[in-house]
């Protein structure tokens, strides 16, 4: 691979403090290098922003739920097809994209890096299947826990240190990277059509809380240092008044706290952020949540932005799906997996004029302007259910911009604009800020020394955009910012450009990382005998072939790790 | 070679995805496969006499034997020069030989579509509309107390499906025969309405007219006539009772719903019907799918075109639309001009109307064994039998995706289709893809 | 108006898609600017020029533009998509998706059409001669809103779910229907002059659909209401007397079903439910 | 079989609208279906099935409306034979 240097462009490095700086940016062999020889490629980024590649935490991309909702939506396809091209395969968009799509959408934006934030371990093998074939972005997955039998059942006898090498074994078997949780308890309720909905209700036939299951796998993250929080959707999503739940749910994590890291990671906080007593009376819970967040050291969030646009809900969170599918009358899809987790789809249609709608959009923005440390938010839209990924300039224009916010607000539902705080916050975010929130923060969050960044022996994914930080004043001109978000001038992965003025020229295959903690052997030895014992009762799959082969990632990246147990 | 044995084997028959099957071979000869079905055994016996062994070309009418390299680039030929080909099958083959079809559909601007158009094509079209209530087998085990077959005969379709995930499982809340009810719904008294507690005979093509009953006693409403499809209507206010005093049900479907007439809004009413019992109790839905991947051939085709089956590539972008770009009619129509068939059958399970067109397109098989389909065709190459002879990735019923195993090697000079299916695509790039 | 004659060099087998066969499309372009436009012929482009004689003049406004299509072109789809003026005429066989998402203008075939003739149109007139085929008048793959309004009438029969999804506009059948006319409609009207298959307004939500001649049985989601004497279509008043359905309760559909008494003996059950 | 008064194992020619075939009658095990009979796919059973699919893809392969009549002594067509009728 050639050497290339990228000459004079304006680089935000947040990591490595570096803020708008005229300077150069030297690549090897897919690496960040001190420098490179004379006959190196260069690329002119003069009067242009140079920024690490995208680092995105939580997207629903691909697995058996998104599959489910790819099948189910051919209206959502039929509008937004994407046409082959030398380098690029056919494919389709707008709501749930097709495999190729995603990688060439993400590139396009200058991402390089995604994560699936929920997949069954029972059909994990579907989604590295659909990974693999995910083009340019690196990529990985986390497996869902709250609601796994062998989990609750330990979670009730308080056998933490078996318990910790069960999830040991199941990150290895199922090449997962971290521990996700989804309204932990409440989707085993859902076994029966119920669900719970605060943090001490007990779990039909588990006699277990969902408190109890929060706290146990706090400290197994911490016994197995696990590079990324613990992941977690909390209980009594979309319920008026849910905001006190998820303050409660961030208090579990408390005393998990790692030196510098985070204990755990609250997502998509806009769906679980709202006070009130009904539909018609949510108001936003977001200063309480952001005071906590500034205020904590053991927690990070990210909204969950909300686009007035057409979407599809998609969660393992059966229960909440259900109740929102009574509402919106649109098309329901239900999927439980047995002995772990389920699903939910709704499809559905946000609106300015719709109360709830406005809420949530306001709750969104409210919570990024209000926590102050951009290290401890990050940019998603709960791809595809607060809005498609395609949409993050908006939203990025939306926080560089008050004016940008205003105008919209002033097209929300009017009841909805007298309720929020959000008219009155005038913050505006800087581009070092976006920088963080993108790309820099989530990368420290989910622990990849090498991504995020471009400091030496840093990978060289890099996203260049057509932005002069010294001309431009973001709070005017955000259609410029969000134009040149959308389409980047310049995407290089490992040191390749795979993107030119915004269209894919050359298509990589990326890796996909997971965690392998190294559990002490006599532990494993009694937790494996438990395993042994019951996994044909509990599956109808043989355990032997449970596990997925390393051979099974098309580029495999294992980051092991040394657990306390 | 001493005679060895694999444990936990997964079966090639139907989608149920046995996976604890046990075979014992000796070199290149399978001596018994244990735990699976009767059926299952078939699929282990290779070294029947009807076992393609040799690529053949047909020359002066006759199909001569011929190298790989030169059957393969006929086939690539065929499909270069053909306007609108047609790429059918997929059901028998690994989702990684069918991520390589569409590749390959995708180059030559063809038609892709899987056996599903002529199987539960129509269950994913009532999704499509209707969305589904569903779970994996396994919850099923662990909690139904009331199942249903509907048009459906899983005694002789999916022969371990009731005690493995059903009314003869053992589940953790339900634990024996008698903790389950077993109703089954069908146009005869068939083996598996002999172990149901209530068998309903419906009148064929009645289905629609019974599913709409069930809802309309299920939503509280006054279901005006004596009898629907023969059903008299205190019967169904019966089942209609039955179904929302359960705490956990499960309906299985099969092809008497969607091969009959109404098609996809059978399957539609189905799925519905399970959406109202969500209501009021807790209900799921799980199609009887066929063969061992024709659920990986709807989610592979989903996931890298949007479109479970029926998907034209032939303008550079997935189209979908069943009745214009499905197999069956576009060869009715005289549309395609070129075919090529993997791991399938159409001249054999096509209507007579569609056979008499393909018959007159030049077809490429790839088969591991003769069938009228390959001997009508113009190249013939074997494929290594997959789960067999091939690794590969399969789909079960539900979604859960499984391995396929390599228990021997395959005769000398036989491919898996992966293998092959990529020097198509590679000679396809090399003659110049025009478009 | 401008005649523009668009005639087939030949039968074409290979699956044509050709939505510039239209007077949104060719209005204000020359003769040599059209045929030269890029049309589909399977997996090939080509000129439209290559399949199809063009000859006559073209109109400014789509409104100016009268295109005659003289032979068969069962194999072209999309003609006339999105117009919103002017007229086509189809001597001949017409394909599929005929005047799909039509705004406004007036289509006309002496012979056949193909299915998913009219899908979503929300204007204009579309007149077959012959028999049409499946799902006129309705939505797309997993779509909800069929046909938004203008008018579409059938001489000979037509395939299923005719109207499907409908959200308002008329279909008129002379001849009769196959399964599911009606299917998921939210509004509009439905005519068939000589009965249906069966399952008529299964699952609506709203509108009408008024069967001359046999209905093929009532779903028992429908309940019987009234006889009336004569049933609305439009501005026409269509003498009966009907039965009176409503339906589809399943859905909470408030769609009315009118069958001819005359026509539906299998209905006289029904009667007992009048109050004497 | 009663009404036709066919023996078990007889042959029987039966004919719909789209097609004819010759084939061995036997007593349903999974009677009683007055009027309805069966038959495994393949290639016999596809000479007797239409093509219209109704935007589903899926043609009408059950509940199709068949005449059954006895076949005296026609033979039943070979695989090879089925094939070359369905070329015609």
């Amino acid at each position: 691979m050639p050497e290339l240097l990228i000459r004079n462009g304006y680089v935000f490095d947040p990591l490595n403090g570096i803020e708008g700086e005229g300077m150069d940016v030297a690549v090897k062999d897919g690496k960040i290098v001190e420098r490179v020889g004379r006959k190196a490629r260069v690329l002119d980024a003069s009067g242009m922003t140079v920024m690490p590649g995208g680092v995105d935490i939580h997207s629903h991309i691909a697995g058996s739920k998104a599959n489910c909702a790819r099948m189910m939506r051919p209206e959502d396809h039929s509008r937004d097809p994407e046409v082959k091209t030398k380098y690029a395969r056919s494919g389709v968009g707008h709501t749930i994209p097709s495999v190729f799509t995603t990688g060439y959408r993400y590139a396009r934006m200058g991402y390089t890096t995604v994560f699936e934030p929920a997949t069954p371990p029972l059909t994990t093998r579907h989604t590295h299947e659909e990974l693999n074939d995910i083009p340019i972005i690196d990529k990985g997955c986390f497996p869902l826990f709250g609601n796994n039998w062998f989990v609750m059942e330990y979670v009730k006898q308080g056998r933490i240190e078996e318990l910790a090498a069960y999830v040991a074994w199941m990150l290895e078997a199922t090449k997962g990277y971290a521990i996700k949780i989804v309204n932990p308890g409440g989707i085993e309720a859902w076994r029966w059509g119920r669900n719970l909905r605060h943090l001490d209700d007990t779990v039909p036939n588990f006699d277990v809380t969902p408190r109890e299951i929060v706290k146990a796998l706090c400290q197994v993250n911490k016994l197995l240092d696990l590079p990324h929080a613990v992941h977690i959707h909390p209980n009594g999503l979309s319920e008026p008044g849910n905001y006190q739940t998820t303050l409660d749910t961030m208090e579990c994590a408390r005393d998990f706290r790692r030196e510098g890291r985070p204990a755990m990671h609250v997502t998509h906080v806009q769906f679980t952020g709202r006070k009130g007593w009904s539909w018609a009376d949510v108001r936003s819970g977001a200063p309480e949540i952001a005071d906590y967040v500034n205020t904590h050291d053991h927690v990070t969030i990210d909204p969950g932005q909300l686009i007035f646009t057409n979407v599809t809900w998609m969660t393992a969170d059966g229960p909440a799906m259900f109740a929102l599918f009574k509402l919106a009358k649109t098309k329901w899809f239900n999927a439980d997996v047995e002995s772990e987790t389920g699903a939910g789809i709704v499809s559905a249609t946000y609106k300015k004029s719709n109360y709830v709608n406005a809420m949530q959009w306001g709750i969104a923005l409210e919570l990024a302007l209000l926590v102050k440390d951009p290290w401890k938010i990050y940019l998603t839209t709960d791809h595809p259910n607060g809005g498609p990924f395609t949409s993050y300039p908006r939203v990025i224009s939306w926080l560089v911009s008050n004016h940008a916010r205003q105008k919209l607000i002033d097209k929300i539902n009017k009841t909805a604009k007298r309720r929020l705080n959000l008219p009155g916050i005038d913050r505006e975010y800087s581009l070092y800020e976006i920088a963080t929130i993108t790309r820099a923060a989530t990368a420290k969050s989910l622990g990849l020394e090498c991504k995020g960044h471009l400091g030496l022996g840093a990978d060289a994914d890099i996203a260049i955009y057509d932005i002069d930080p010294t001309k431009l004043d973001p709070a005017r001109e955000y259609r410029i910012v969000r134009r040149a978000f959308a389409h980047a001038a310049y995407t290089l992965k490992e040191g390749r450009i795979v993107v030119k003025k915004g269209e894919v020229v050359r298509s990589v295959r990326g890796r996909t990382f997971w965690t392998k903690p190294k559990v002490s052997e006599d532990i494993k030895k009694t937790m494996m005998a438990d395993l042994q014992s019951k996994f044909d009762d509990y599956y109808t799959v043989r355990m032997a072939n449970y596990p997925i082969e390393e051979r099974y990632l098309t580029a495999s990246q294992a980051i092991t790790t040394n657990a306390g147990v | 070679m001493p005679k060895a044995t694999l444990q936990d084997v997964l079966c090639t028959f139907c989608a149920s995805g046995c996976d604890n099957l046990e075979i014992t071979y000796d070199g290149r000869i399978i001596d018994s496969a244990r735990n699976g079905c009767a059926i299952s055994v078939s699929r282990f016996t290779t070294s029947d006499k009807s076992r393609l062994l040799k690529p053949l070309v047909r020359k002066a009418g006759k199909l001569r034997p011929t190298t790989f390299a030169r059957a393969v680039d006929r086939a690539a030929r065929i499909l270069n020069n053909a306007k609108y080909p047609l790429l059918y099958g997929w059901s028998q083959t690994s989702c990684e030989a069918i991520s390589k079809g569409i590749e390959l559909t995708e180059l030559v601007g063809g038609l892709i579509d899987n056996t599903t158009t002529s199987c539960h094509g129509p269950t994913i079209l009532g999704v499509q509309d209707a969305g589904e209530a569903t779970s994996t087998l396994g919850e099923i085990r662990h909690s139904a107390d009331l199942v249903i077959y509907w048009g459906c005969n899983p005694v002789h379709s999916h022969p371990r499906h009731t005690n493995r995930f059903t009314v003869f499982s053992k589940g953790r809340f339900r634990k024996t025969r008698k903790d389950r009810k077993l109703i089954v719904v069908d146009v005869r008294q068939t083996d598996t309405a002999k172990l149901a507690d209530r068998f309903i005979q419906v009148q064929p093509n009645g289905d629609y007219e019974l599913l709409t009953a069930l809802r309309t006693a299920i939503n509280g409403e006054q279901i005006e006539q004596e009898t629907i499809a023969g059903v008299p209507v205190e019967t169904v206010e019966e089942i209609a009772d039955m179904m929302m005093e359960c705490e956990f049900g499960a309906l299985f479907f099969g092809l008497g719903l969607t091969m009959t007439a109404g098609k996809h809004r059978n399957t539609e009413a189905a799925l519905a019907l399970v959406k109202d019992l969500n209501f009021v109790t807790k209900f799921v839905i799980v199609p009887m799918r066929g063969w061992f991947n024709v659920a990986g051939a709807n989610e592979v085709s989903t996931w890298q075109t949007g479109y479970p089956y029926a998907v034209d590539l032939s303008q550079g972008y997935p189209r979908f639309n069943p009745g214009d770009t499905s197999a069956i009619d576009a060869i009715t129509r005289g549309e395609v001009d070129a075919a090529l068939v993997v791991a399938s059958d159409p001249v054999s399970h096509f209507p007579r109307e569609a056979v008499k067109h393909l018959l007159k397109i030049p077809i490429i098989v790839l088969e591991p064994k003769r069938t009228p389909t390959s001997e009508a065709a113009e190249v013939v190459i074997p494929s290594a039998i997959l789960g067999v002879e091939a690794a590969g990735t399969i789909y079960r019923i539900d979604g859960v995706a499984l391995e396929a195993k390599k228990v021997i090697d395959p005769p000398i000079g036989v491919r898996p289709d992966v293998e092959t299916l990529d020097t198509i695509i590679r000679r396809v790039k090399k003659l110049g893809a025009r478009r | 108006m401008a005649d523009l004659a668009i005639t087939p060099v030949r039968q074409f087998k290979i699956p044509v898609t050709a939505e510039c066969i239209s007077p949104d499309f060719v209005a204000g372009k020359s003769l040599r600017e059209t045929e030269l436009t890029q049309v589909w012929e399977g997996n090939r482009k080509v000129k439209l020029g290559s399949l199809f004689k063009v000859a006559g003049e073209i109109g400014r406004t789509p409104n100016d533009c009268a295109i005659k299509i003289a032979g068969n072109v069962s194999a072209v789809r999309r003609i006339g998509y999105e117009m919103s003026g002017g007229s086509i005429q189809i001597n001949g066989e017409a394909g599929m998706y005929l005047g799909e998402r039509m705004k406004a203008g007036t289509i006309t075939v002496t012979g056949n059409a193909g299915s998913w003739l009219g899908t979503q149109m929300r204007g204009g007139q579309i007149d077959v001669k012959g028999n049409a085929g499946d799902s006129i008048g309705g939505s797309v793959r997993g779509g909800t809103k069929g046909m938004r309004g203008g008018t579409i009438t059938i001489h000979g029969d037509c395939g299923t779910e005719a109207g499907a999804w409908m959200q308002n506009g008329m279909i008129r059948v002379r001849g009769a229907c196959d399964l599911y006319a009606g299917i998921h409609m939210k509004n509009g009207t439905i005519v068939v002059e000589r009965g249906c298959q069966g399952r008529v307004g299964a699952q609506m939500t709203g509108g009408k659909v008024i069967v001359l001649g046999n209905a093929g049985g009532v779903l028992p989601s429908f309940q019987f209401e009234e006889i009336r004497e004569r049933a609305k279509a439009g501005d026409e008043k269509i003498p009966g007397p009907f039965y009176v359905f409503s339906g589809d309760v399943n859905e909470g559909g408030k769609g009315q079903l009118f069958a001819r008494v005359s026509d539906n003996p299998d209905l006289k059950l029904n009667e007992r439910y009048l109050e004497r | 079989m009663k009404e036709l008064g066919a023996l078990d194992g007889e042959n029987v020619r039966l004919k719909t609208e789209f097609g004819e075939v010759i084939l061995r009658a036997s007593v349903s095990r999974q009677a009683p279906h007055k009027r309805v009979a069966f038959i495994p796919y393949g290639a016999w059973a596809s000479m007797l099935f239409g093509t219209a699919t109704h935007t589903s893809g899926m043609p009408t392969l059950k509940g199709v409306k068949a005449t059954v009549e006895r076949a005296g002594e026609a033979k039943i067509a070979t695989l090879h034979e089925i094939t070359r009728m369905k070329g015609e």
